[in-house]
């Protein structure tokens, strides 16, 4: 059963990405997840000049998810296009990238996830990245715990309009706007997304939120507010991809995932492929291949002879 | 936060609790002691995140209790940066909060084993130690370093675990106590002595600086030996998500701590490389 | 020790409040309600016309909540009436309700949310309503699954605004506005609500989610869309009552409260009383017991007089 | 939405099952067969909330397996109006989604007690009986009732549950079959036989049309004995939420379906009120 995805302009042999923030700095690392099965790997998000993050706790543990405040520590736009060009991503041009063998055996099919807060940020980023084999960009709109960044961009649509034809401008590769719960509508956002040249969305970033210790009476957190991600936020994440899909959004789907059932789920809403990051830190990176062999028994199970088919399905009824 | 509701959460959900006692090793290394169940039964190499309210939260090795009670366990800490003298100034009623333990533990070996550690890499190998002193067969030789004197810690506590039938070794930089030199000296010498005899060691474990380890692993590999090492990165997560600990292809809190000394050499950034809270590959 | 609260107009026995949707139709089972201890009951939202709902699935179990569409079934405001008055809420003025005793014996503290789409169709209500001795409004801006009110009145702070002056000008009793994570800043709508002549916001209702089974492929409540409600959805209003407290607001916090640690956690954040509802799904009417005598043992605990001491504690960090 | 993260959810999460039989017991009633561990040890009385896919979920009893067999449960449905009719229309082969059981159970009584059901009203009657059938000393005389010869429903399993100890007695309101006239009729002439005789029945379980189990409760009233009864409300969430199923002051799918005469009968709605789906309280 083949489970390889296309949209937007970016083929993977499978479906499952891992979720930027997570686990994505270091080109080894990188490689590991993707060799655990990932079908394509974002990175963290990267700023201009590097971020060392915050403080700890910058990750707490409640019912269901995780809510966390890392602070987009990330090495720079500088140092992340070393790391990969370390690793022959200057060598060629992305249409190499399509080779799967060479996927398999050397460079990795990566979407570098970038934060910033205005047109020239993001563009001068872009700028020293676009040399790369990557498979395409991801736009981070959506950080519910960093100032002036994420989603303080994609609550200003009109902004995000000129970021993305900024970039637009200045690259042919897939462009992803990666959207979250703020305070505009995300249907008008992921909107004009896509009408300033963005290729697909991705939806959900965490959701903002906060922890409170009764003992000590303090947020737990050092930024105090942070992002809820995992199964907690699932049936949200849902609901976003299911309307992105009715309003003709390509839409990957991200939030909660922990089994292939769960992706299966986000592909019925609509969703093209699925980005995992939370359930790595209760099933470690055996998620990608156990949400992948699931799906194929589904797709056998159900008589789907490819993973397109199950996109969107469930608008009939 | 701290409920019960959510039985799954175990060990990730973040516990607080009350410091009952703190003690001096050393004049910079304190232990601070406290009630955890789940700390009480860390196996050795494993490592808790520590809360440090308002500061930082840091990984930290679980400490024997002194006194061997059941559920409780200690930290030792080393006053050195902010986050660490934070904790080191905590004291009695002090609440800290916790998380774990988390990560690869170092695993039992038969036979004559040799444990290398030097300042707080001492506390894995002595919960280690006393795993060990728990089955027999086992011989134990334990070396531990120190810069002088008034730094050596432990050194009782150490001598009670590994029993009649062990030894500890002493070492200090500047010989003001016990063995002048490197504990990595001291086992290259115990090595060879050993191989001149005919004698076999069976395992190494090793914990401290990254330069003493690295020293240790070279050695261990030119004898042939094989050797467990607990290594140290930075570590903000502590469950495999933020990436703050790579090391190599390695994500220490989930394949380490500790790690096989052939994996550790095999990844070139040890000794050389660590990455910083930004994830830049600095030189250690 | 005395629990009892104060804010806003209201003044209660103590903290938990009943979340309305839960059990808040029939008088008989909010004196229950109220008799096991909850300091207040809010009553189902109210409607001008009847509402039969929707066909089921109504609520649907996901991991640490529930994804409900209910579909606002209630009586209508004119059945709701009599029923209050079958037990003597219109004979005597608001201000016996003061009284600790009448409400123990006979007429409890009773909240009446009500939602509609028009500043008429509230007004009507309040009109309606007003002769009985019911301690407050609760409008419900924020039903994330219903057409045409709740979360559409809650995202246009302009219709919030008339809305809320509308009742102010016919009833001296206290308004509350419920709040929900639409597609605009809560906090923006929160302040409008107050500027109108709101006593207190209410934060936070359901939020807007789905459930879809990968068997059937189909979405699972009959509306397909509902609203999650439990623990899921705690860290995020716990969030939410710490920015309306942070920007003045005097707020009620709902969303996730299981137990007495939840709720000193939202009094932490600047929660004047807390409401409760889908942990009676789980725990059934001891929540509200347990969760004051747990409130009880904390006070004692930490040498805090009352729970007025609790609020807001967590913004001194 | 169907997975298994989240253990504590136990029964309240949606369980999708493939209807294996479906029997025709009468021209409008159905038995649909599946397998279902929770529902297989369902105690009499609880019910279970059936999702009927596109079309709505609502509340039923959980009938026994014919085949008794571990693991299965069944639903017994008359068709009626638009969502009963849906499920009584499923066939082999078809999905329906089911949670619970849920509410509170018949309590077991020993000795001499009545079972007084009509139509699917059976249904926790038959459950209850195979339950008493497992504790001695207890006779169970079962009396049945229905409109005429051909609604008669679960003759032969009611006899095969009751034993040799007891007896079933089946009523049909025209005659055509049995005793002539109502079920509560028979109940009256038993109880005044047994009065007349110095004998005394123990407990008297009822479930049915409410006109029914209003006339059985005042019955077993006058004759001073215990009654349980099970109830019927509008039921959308079946877990004490959404309040539609209201009954005086009880919540029927947390204090029900099974109610204690005296509870029963003490809240004036029995019989007189029930709440609409707007929750409107009308004459029933
Ligand atoms: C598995 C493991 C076990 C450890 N066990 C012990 C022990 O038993 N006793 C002991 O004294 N030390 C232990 N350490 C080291 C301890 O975690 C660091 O020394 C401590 O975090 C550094 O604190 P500092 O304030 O002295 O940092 P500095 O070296 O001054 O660095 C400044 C800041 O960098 C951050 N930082 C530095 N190192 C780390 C780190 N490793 N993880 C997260 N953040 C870091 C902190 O925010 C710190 O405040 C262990 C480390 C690891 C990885
Ligand atoms: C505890 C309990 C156990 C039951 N066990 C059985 C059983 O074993 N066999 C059986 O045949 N019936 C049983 N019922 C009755 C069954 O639930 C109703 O007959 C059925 O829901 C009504 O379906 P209908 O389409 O015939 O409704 P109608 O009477 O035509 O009503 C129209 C609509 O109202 C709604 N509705 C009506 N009654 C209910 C209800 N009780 N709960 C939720 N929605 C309702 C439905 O949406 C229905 O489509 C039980 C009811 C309860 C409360
Ligand atoms: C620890 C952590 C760090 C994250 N960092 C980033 C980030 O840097 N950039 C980003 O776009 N999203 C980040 N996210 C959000 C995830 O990519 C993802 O959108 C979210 O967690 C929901 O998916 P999940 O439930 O599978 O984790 C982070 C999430 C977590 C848990
Ligand atoms: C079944 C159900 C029905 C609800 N109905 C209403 C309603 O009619 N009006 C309203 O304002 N909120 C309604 N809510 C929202 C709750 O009042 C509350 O805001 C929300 O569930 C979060 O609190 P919780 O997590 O304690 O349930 C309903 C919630 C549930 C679960
Ligand atoms: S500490 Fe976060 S990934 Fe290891
Ligand atoms: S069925 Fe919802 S409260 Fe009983």
């Amino acid at each position: 059963m083949d489970l390889s995805v296309e949209f937007a302009g970016i083929r993977i042999r499978n479906p499952t990405i891992l979720a930027s923030g997570i686990l994505g700095i270091s080109y080894e690392v990188m490689k590991r997840v993707y060799d655990a099965g990932a079908g394509a790997v974002v990175s963290k998000s990267i700023s201009v000049e590097p971020r060392e993050g915050y403080k700890g706790p910058i990750i707490v543990k409640v019912d269901s998810g995780y809510v966390n405040a890392v602070g987009l520590a990330n090495p720079g736009v500088d140092h992340f296009v070393q790391e990969l060009s370390k690793y022959g991503y200057d060598k060629e041009s992305t249409d190499t990238m399509q080779d799967k063998s060479i996927h398999d055996n050397y460079r990795i099919p990566i979407v570098v996830n970038l934060v910033g807060s205005s047109v020239d940020e993001f563009v001068s980023m872009v700028k020293r990245l676009d040399h790369l084999s990557i498979i395409g960009y991801e736009l981070n709109l959506s950080c519910p715990h960093v100032e002036r960044v994420g989603l303080e961009v994609g609550d200003d649509p009109e902004l995000v309009s000129r970021i993305i034809k900024g970039i637009r401008a200045v690259t042919s590769k897939p462009i992803i706007a990666k959207l979250g719960l703020g305070a505009v509508d995300m249907l008008e956002v992921a909107k004009t997304a896509i009408d300033s040249g963005a290729s697909a969305v991705t939806a959900i970033n965490t959701i903002r939120a906060m922890v409170i210790d009764a003992e000590t009476c303090m947020p737990v957190l050092s930024n105090k507010i942070g992002g809820l991600s995992g199964r907690a936020i699932k049936p949200i994440a849902l609901r976003c991809v299911y309307e992105l899909h009715r309003a003709g959004v390509p839409v990957i789907g991200c939030g909660g995932i922990y089994d292939w059932r769960d992706a299966v789920e986000f592909m019925l809403a609509g969703a093209h492929a699925v980005q995992i990051g939370s359930a790595i830190g209760d099933r470690w990176l055996d998620v990608f291949k156990e949400v992948n062999d699931g799906i194929k028994e589904y797709l056998a199970r159900k008589s789907l002879k490819s993973v397109k088919e199950v996109v969107g399905i469930a608008h009939r009824y | 936060m701290l409920t019960d509701t959510d039985s799954s959460m175990g060990k990730d959900r973040m516990r607080l609790v009350r410091v009952e006692e703190v003690r001096d090793e050393s004049p910079t290394v304190r232990t601070l002691i406290f009630k955890d169940d789940l700390a009480s039964e860390a196996r050795a190499g494993q490592f808790l995140m520590v809360w440090i309210p308002r500061v930082d939260e840091i990984p930290m090795s679980v400490m024997l209790d002194p006194y061997d009670r059941a559920g409780y366990a200690a930290l030792t800490v080393r006053r050195h940066g902010y986050s660490s003298t934070a904790l080191y100034n905590m004291h009695e009623g002090s609440t800290i909060g916790l998380r774990g333990p988390y990560g690869r533990a170092f695993t039992a070996s038969n036979g004559n084993v040799i444990l290398v550690g030097g300042g707080t890499g001492l506390v894995p190998l002595l919960r280690l130690c006393k795993m060990l002193s728990n089955s027999t067969g086992i011989r134990v030789t334990f070396i531990m370093g120190s810069r002088s004197k008034d730094e050596v810690i432990f050194e009782d506590l150490a001598r009670r675990l590994v029993g009649n039938n062990g030894k500890v070794i002493v070492c200090t930089d500047d010989g003001s106590y016990g063995f002048k030199g490197y504990a990595s000296d001291m086992l290259k010498a115990l090595l060879e002595d050993a191989s001149s005899k005919g004698e076999r060691f069976d395992m190494v474990y090793t914990c401290g600086p990254e330069a003493m380890m690295l020293k240790v692993l070279k050695i261990v590999d030119e004898y042939g030996l094989e050797a467990q090492a607990s290594l140290e990165r930075i570590m903000k997560c502590g469950i495999g998500l933020c990436s703050s600990c790579c090391i190599g292809r390695y994500v220490l809190c989930k394949d380490g701590p500790v790690m096989d000394a052939r994996d550790i050499l095999a990844c070139n950034e040890f000794g050389a490389y660590a990455r910083d809270k930004s994830g830049r590959l600095v030189r250690v």
